[in-house]
């Protein structure tokens, strides 16, 4: 193996790892504030996709499918905050996953009901096309632009987030829900908003994602596992721990890639599985008290 | 929702006779369930069907006892019930082992995995708990994929089919469905009664404690680990069986049985009857089986009616259907 | 001097870098009644984890009957004969009253038993019955736990941990959250219970404690900071200014 | 399906003349057959929700439109064929249910059907073990040897073997170089056998291999290797979702820049489902592309049928093994005049039949279909000329054995 073929290696690793942050980090968020594992995740992922096609397909371009669909797809997952699964915040932790877990079902064969179940094409968009020289070898532009805006989107992120009352109070909230009851800050309003936020986030990975994988109604399926490997190796509830953990199983699966490649959804597991019984609470979460 | 639909359970222990028709319901529920086993096949639109239910209504019924008894919500339990239906045939196809040393073959192989996964995933609580049973059956699926010289990967088991069963010189005719149903039958009744005599026991009562409340259980003398543990393993157990039979009935094994969407499955209909019941896993069956069955007969998208139903389920009845007749019945 | 119950001997616990107890040395005679007081935050809570195997100390012994248990599993301390009860209810909620305490009364006699039926193991009713009328709940006796009212939850609480039929019984704030007439009852009830048996119990009120118990301990920051007679107590210059202008302490 | 009867001629003249002419029992006894007039069921698996939809829907048109020919000349010695069609999800457990469902409940004569190999053994197990007919759409090598042998079972799909074959023989060179990106699971790795064993044949080389998993929806982790093995020609033996991945990426990756993309099935639903551009110049087999009507009357005959029956759709490569598969059986019913499953079996292999794609029979031994495999190369947008275009015909190999693994090699007594 040469120098140059493991540095390419490493960053399609890294270019990987960005979907899955934008994926994983939704899912995150949402467990962190309101305690939801949202099984549905991945659902709405490929319905971000379809989405995203659907606004390009309309106004002749990607960039107002890239701009409005995670808009739209994260009011609606507003609604289905609003409607779903706020009626179950006092019952057991169990319900609203399993409540998502019956929500995926139904997306998906929504989707096919509308869009067939086929897949449809997906163009990247000419002005991204192509490949770039890196130096050390060949990389498609648009997955190099695919890097900038997740790196965009994280800056924007954690600006909201140490910058604004609105990211004081997720916070806040995220370490100790309680003490936003002392403050007397309506929960209601902050959850609705993150969970818009968290689904917002995994459509705008699901738009970016099709013109790399085409747009099919099973395509959430395999991101919601990978996410959720992501998110428990990071830790539930941890941003910092969802970016590191996205970009470390990105890069586990293409050095696998490279070493064994069969094994490459395998090491997957494993490396969770690993996480999960040296550190049970994974790399950056808070230990569950019960 | 597993706090939730415990009331039934809470009667269960009481002595008998003090609360009248459901204590009586308690003390004649194995009676109750042979009975109606044996009119299932006479009622169902086919005995294929029939046989499904008995093997689903089995697995959900193991289940039942980590969920809804001990309230551990598993995401990993397609493991158990795939092993144990390799393990029957590949002692049968690669082996040639008798037909009932391959079924105790593959409940000992589910129930060790059981205690292994178990003894993985009990340090850890809550959604993790879910999550690490996810992550460690799905190790199981891929290396299932991956081992296709013992379990034909992707393409699945097969060349183990039993056309004939011979005991004490008895021969049946295992292609017949009817006998075949009613033979298979014999082992899933074996299991209710054991695991009514396991609710029933003073350990069954252990396991309603630390789904009550564990810190409890603990401070009143209980190893809970230890204790989930046992659970755990009885459950993978009798989901072990279900997959021996699974794969006696269908002669093959395909390597879906033990993808996480099979173990979503059986969340799925375990809740839809009612979890922390004697007879709801197999109402939730029996209903989601034939929910797919006549949806898909007339539309493709049965999983819309399907899901959406589980919706409905979680939000409005999440006692499911047999847990919200008895709290009727009940007058709560 | 008796034999001690139970002896503390230099216990302390961290958590991280907060010592939230530090070289506490205390012994334990049978058949009295000693109460554990502080301010908030004082480690009252940590001090009756660490008695009843919740939380291992970070240092110093635990002697029970003369035996070394520090660092024992917490589900044998009621096997060793020591039980407790919670500050916040903390009961089988959807357990029908009676089986609250039949499953306490249980773990000495089958834990991993999954062959006999429990119906049939009469004593345990018997044990189970004795303990609710020992707190006055024989009467609901069926009702499921969740439905009762908040002092008869307590007095469940308290017969939760009498069916183990302990030497020791540590309570956590018994009257919390109940109005005069529970508390009035409440108190009967640890009087009973007194007569034959050791009681350490953490409490914040008051005139209830200085009536029921034969020894205060006063933690504070930690530290053991008074110990003796309730009369003692009242008196001790430390205490006084520990408890100075914190008027929850004297409701 | 609709009911409008525009009276057209069976399809395979010819065929039927060799069925009477070999059998000659339909005419003997007519009368008996009539008399009891019970309707023929052919059970139908097929995956109608999953990722094969598109392909299952266009499998059950073509196959109903087998029947539906049939049944307007009167159905078979005055019986009426009906097909029973079951939604498997493309799910062995599923498929072997509803088999046994069909079997036992329903009392099919046959099944025809199934679109995964996984599938198709479920099925294929299931009816050998109850002595049904079974006719497998489906490709795979596995089927075909020994171990899973069926003598109810007849092969009316390609597999795998040959279709590398035919492939490899119009595309390798001597001297090429050759890079294989594989499927890890049985279906993958026969392709690959199939191509390196053509590529031994033809003197071409290979630069490497690479498994991945079964599945994987991104492949941008196998591009830098791939691309710096330099190969001429990067074979992608996946199928499906899997294939449509690597190809668009492998696309991304600019490979179609120094390698010609080759593909065992080139797949006609997926070439719309991912769009000309990703698939330009790409070249798979095919078992049938509704352009052979320039070259094959039968294809042209059965392209109006379908055509008239749905609404001017054209009928696609998988969807076509519906039909050829259905009529081959009720051609081998109708020969054994009745549907005795002996009989019907004995029909079958000797059963010469072109009902749309030319010449076809089954090998005794192993009971696969002996047929043409097409070699296709997709088309730029500019040069389609309607939706349906989508496909160059580069090659037809004819119908031979020697395209086959033989008889011995698959474990059969010589």
């Amino acid at each position: 193996m040469d120098a140059e073929l493991i540095a390419m290696q490493l960053f399609s690793g890294v270019a990987l790892g960005a979907i899955l942050i934008m994926v994983a980090l939704g899912l995150s968020i949402i467990f962190g504030m309101l305690g939801v594992v949202n099984f549905a995740h991945g659902a709405l992922f490929m319905v971000g996709a379809y989405a995203g096609l659907w606004v390009a397909s309309l106004t002749g371009s990607f960039w107002w499918g890239l701009l409005i669909a995670p808009v739209a797809i994260g009011a609606f997952g507003m609604l289905i905050e609003r409607f779903l699964i706020r009626p179950l915040y006092k019952r057991s932790v169990d319900d609203p996953l399993l409540l998502t877990f019956g929500l995926g079902y139904v997306l998906v064969e929504a989707v096919r009901i509308i869009f067939g179940s086929d897949g449809i094409p997906f163009q990247t968009p000419p002005e991204l096309s192509g490949v770039a020289d890196l130096g050390i070898g060949f990389f498609p532009i648009y997955r190099l632009f695919v890097v900038a805006v997740v790196a965009v989107i994280l800056l924007l992120l954690w600006l909201g987030l140490e910058k604004t009352k609105f990211g004081l109070i997720v916070r806040a909230g995220a370490k100790d829900p309680q003490i936003m009851r002392v403050l007397g800050i309506d929960i209601s309003k902050v959850w609705l908003l993150v969970f818009g936020l968290g689904i917002g986030l995994t459509a705008l990975g699901g738009v970016l994602a099709a013109p790399m994988r085409n747009v099919n109604p099973e395509m959430g399926s395999l991101v919601l596992a990978e996410a959720f490997v992501v998110t428990v190796i990071g830790g539930m509830g941890s941003l910092v721990g969802a970016i590191v953990a996205g970009l470390l199983v990105g890069v586990a699966i293409s050095m696998t890639a490279l070493f064994a490649p069969e094994m490459a959804t395998i090491v997957m597991f494993a490396l969770m599985a690993l996480v999960l019984l040296v550190r049970p609470h994974g790399l950056f979460g808070k230990p569950v008290r019960g | 929702m597993t706090a939730s639909t415990s009331s039934v359970a809470a009667v269960m222990s009481g002595p008998a006779g003090r609360r009248g028709w459901r204590a009586r319901l308690t003390a004649w529920r194995v009676p109750l369930s042979i009975l109606a086993l044996c009119l299932l096949p006479w009622l169902l639109p086919s005995q294929a069907l029939a046989v499904n239910v008995l093997i689903y209504g089995l697995v959900a019924v193991g289940y039942n006892l980590l969920f809804g008894y001990t309230g551990l919500l598993s995401f990993g339990h397609a493991a158990f019930f795939g092993t144990g239906a390799y393990a029957t045939g590949i002692a049968i196809g690669q082996f040639g082992v008798p037909w009932y040393a391959a079924i105790a073959l593959g409940i000992l192989a589910g129930g060790a995995l059981a205690f292994v996964i178990g003894l993985l995933s009990i340090r850890t609580r809550g959604i993790y708990f879910s999550m690490v049973t996810l992550a460690l059956s799905q190790l199981v699926y891929y290396t299932a994929l991956q081992a296709s010289s013992w379990t034909g990967g992707e393409n699945g088991l097969r060349g183990f089919t039993v056309a004939k069963l011979d005991l004490f010189g008895w021969t049946i005719d295992f292609l017949d469905p009817l006998k075949k149903y009613y033979v298979l039958m014999v082992f899933a009744v074996a299991a209710l009664w054991l695991v009514s005599r396991i609710l029933n026991s003073p350990f069954g009562a252990v396991l309603e404690a630390i789904r009550e409340n564990e810190t409890r259980a603990r401070a009143c003398g209980y190893d809970v680990e230890r204790s989930k543990l046992i659970s755990f393993t009885l459950s993978g157990l009798i989901c072990a069986l279900a997959g021996t039979l699974s794969a006696l009935h269908l002669a093959i094994v395909p390597l879906d049985i033990l993808h996480y969407h099979t173990s979503g499955m059986i969340v799925m209909m375990t809740l839809l009857g009612g979890a922390g019941s004697f007879f709801g896993p197999f109402i939730g069956a029996l209903a989601f089986l034939l929910m797919e069955d006549v949806v898909s007969l007339w539309t493709s998208h049965w999983q819309i009616v399907v899901g959406g139903v589980f919706i409905l389920f979680v939000l409005f009845l999440p006692k499911g259907i047999w847990g919200t007749a008895l709290s009727w019945r009940a007058g709560r | 001097m008796t034999a001690p119950l139970l002896a503390v001997e230099n216990i302390g616990r961290r958590f991280g870098g907060f010592v939230a107890l530090e070289g506490v040395t205390a012994a334990f005679e049978p058949n009295k009644v000693t109460a554990i007081i502080g301010p908030n935050g004082a480690g009252k809570s940590t001090f009756f984890n660490v008695l009843s195997g919740v939380l291992p100390p970070s240092s110093g012994s635990i002697r029970f009957k003369g035996r070394d248990i520090t660092g024992t599993a917490q589900h044998r301390f009621a096997h060793l004969g020591i039980a407790r009860s919670y500050q916040i209810t903390n009961i089988f909620p959807e357990l029908s009253v009676h089986e609250n305490v039949r499953v306490a009364a249980q773990a000495f006699r089958a834990r991993y038993d999954i062959l006999r039926n429990r119906a049939s193991m009469h004593e345990l009713d018997d044990k189970a019955d004795a303990a609710l009328a020992a707190v006055g709940l024989t009467a609901r006796r069926e009702a499921t736990a969740k439905f009762l009212a908040h002092g008869q939850q307590r007095a469940l609480e308290i017969a939760i941990a009498l069916a183990a039929d302990p030497e020791l019984l540590l309570l956590d704030e018994p009257t919390a959250g109940m109005g005069p007439e529970e508390t009035k009852d409440m108190v009967a009830l640890l009087e009973r219970l007194a007569a034959d048996r050791t009681i350490l119990l953490v409490e914040h009120k008051m005139k209830m404690i200085l009536g029921l118990s034969d020894r205060i301990l006063v933690l504070h920051h930690g530290r053991l900071i008074a110990d003796g007679s309730p009369q003692h107590i009242q008196t001790d210059p430390e205490v006084r200014r520990v408890y100075l202008g914190q008027n929850d302490g004297y409701a | 399906m609709t009911k409008e009867s525009k009276g057209l001629p069976f399809l395979t003249r010819r065929a039927t003349l060799a069925g009477l002419a070999a059998g000659g029992a339909t005419l003997a006894m007519p009368g008996i057959l009539r008399a009891q007039g019970e309707t023929i069921r052919i059970g139908f698996p097929t995956p109608l929700t999953g990722p094969f939809a598109a392909e299952a829907k266009d499998q059950v048109k073509s196959a109903e439109l087998a029947v539906k020919l049939v049944n307007d000349k009167g159905g078979i010695a005055g019986r009426k064929v009906e097909l029973l069609v079951r939604d498997d999800k493309l799910n062995a457990g599923e498929a072997a249910t509803r088999t046994l469902e069909l079997i036992e409940k329903d009392k099919v004569h046959a099944i025809v059907g199934a679109l995964s190999s996984a599938v198709q053994l479920a099925v294929n197990e299931v009816t050998r073990a109850r002595g049904v007919i079974y006719v497998s759409i489906s490709q795979s090598d596995t089927i075909n040897e020994i171990k899973d042998f069926s003598r109810f079972t007849f092969h009316e799909a390609l597999n795998p073997h040959m279709t590398t074959a035919a492939v490899a023989k119009h595309t390798f060179k001597p001297g090429s170089k050759v890079a294989y990106l594989v499927a890890d699971y049985a279906y993958g790795h026969e392709m690959l056998r199939g191509f390196k064993r053509a590529q031994a044949a033809i003197g071409a080389t290979s630069v490497g291999e690479i498994l991945h998993p079964f599945g994987a929806a991104d492949y941008s982790t196998f591009m830098p290797r791939l691309r710096s093995m330099r190969p001429d020609i990067l074979c992608i033996c996946n199928f499906g979702r899997d294939q449509a991945n690597a190809i668009k990426q492998a696309v991304d990756f600019g490979m179609n820049r120094q390698s010609k993309i080759v593909v065992p099935v080139l797949l006609h639903n997926q070439r719309l489902a991912i769009g000309p551009e990703a698939f330009e110049g790409v070249i798979g087999g095919a078992n049938y592309y509704w352009g052979l009507e320039d070259t094959i009357p039968a294809a042209k005959t059965f392209n109006d049928a379908f055509k008239a029956a749905n609404g001017g759709a054209y009928p696609t490569d998988y969807g076509a093994y519906g039909f050829t598969g259905v009529s081959s059986l009720l051609l081998a019913i109708e020969k054994a005049g009745g549907t005795d499953t002996d009989k019907v079996i004995a029909a079958l292999e000797e059963l010469k039949y072109d009902v749309a794609k030319g010449p076809q029979h089954y090998r005794k031994c192993d009971h696969q279909s002996v047929q043409s495999v097409l070699v296709l190369e997709s088309k730029k947008k500019a040069e389609m000329k309607n939706e349906a275009d989508l496909f160059k015909v580069l090659a037809t190999e004819p119908a031979s054995e020697t395209i086959l693994r033989s008889c011995s090699e698959l474990g059969f007594p010589a």
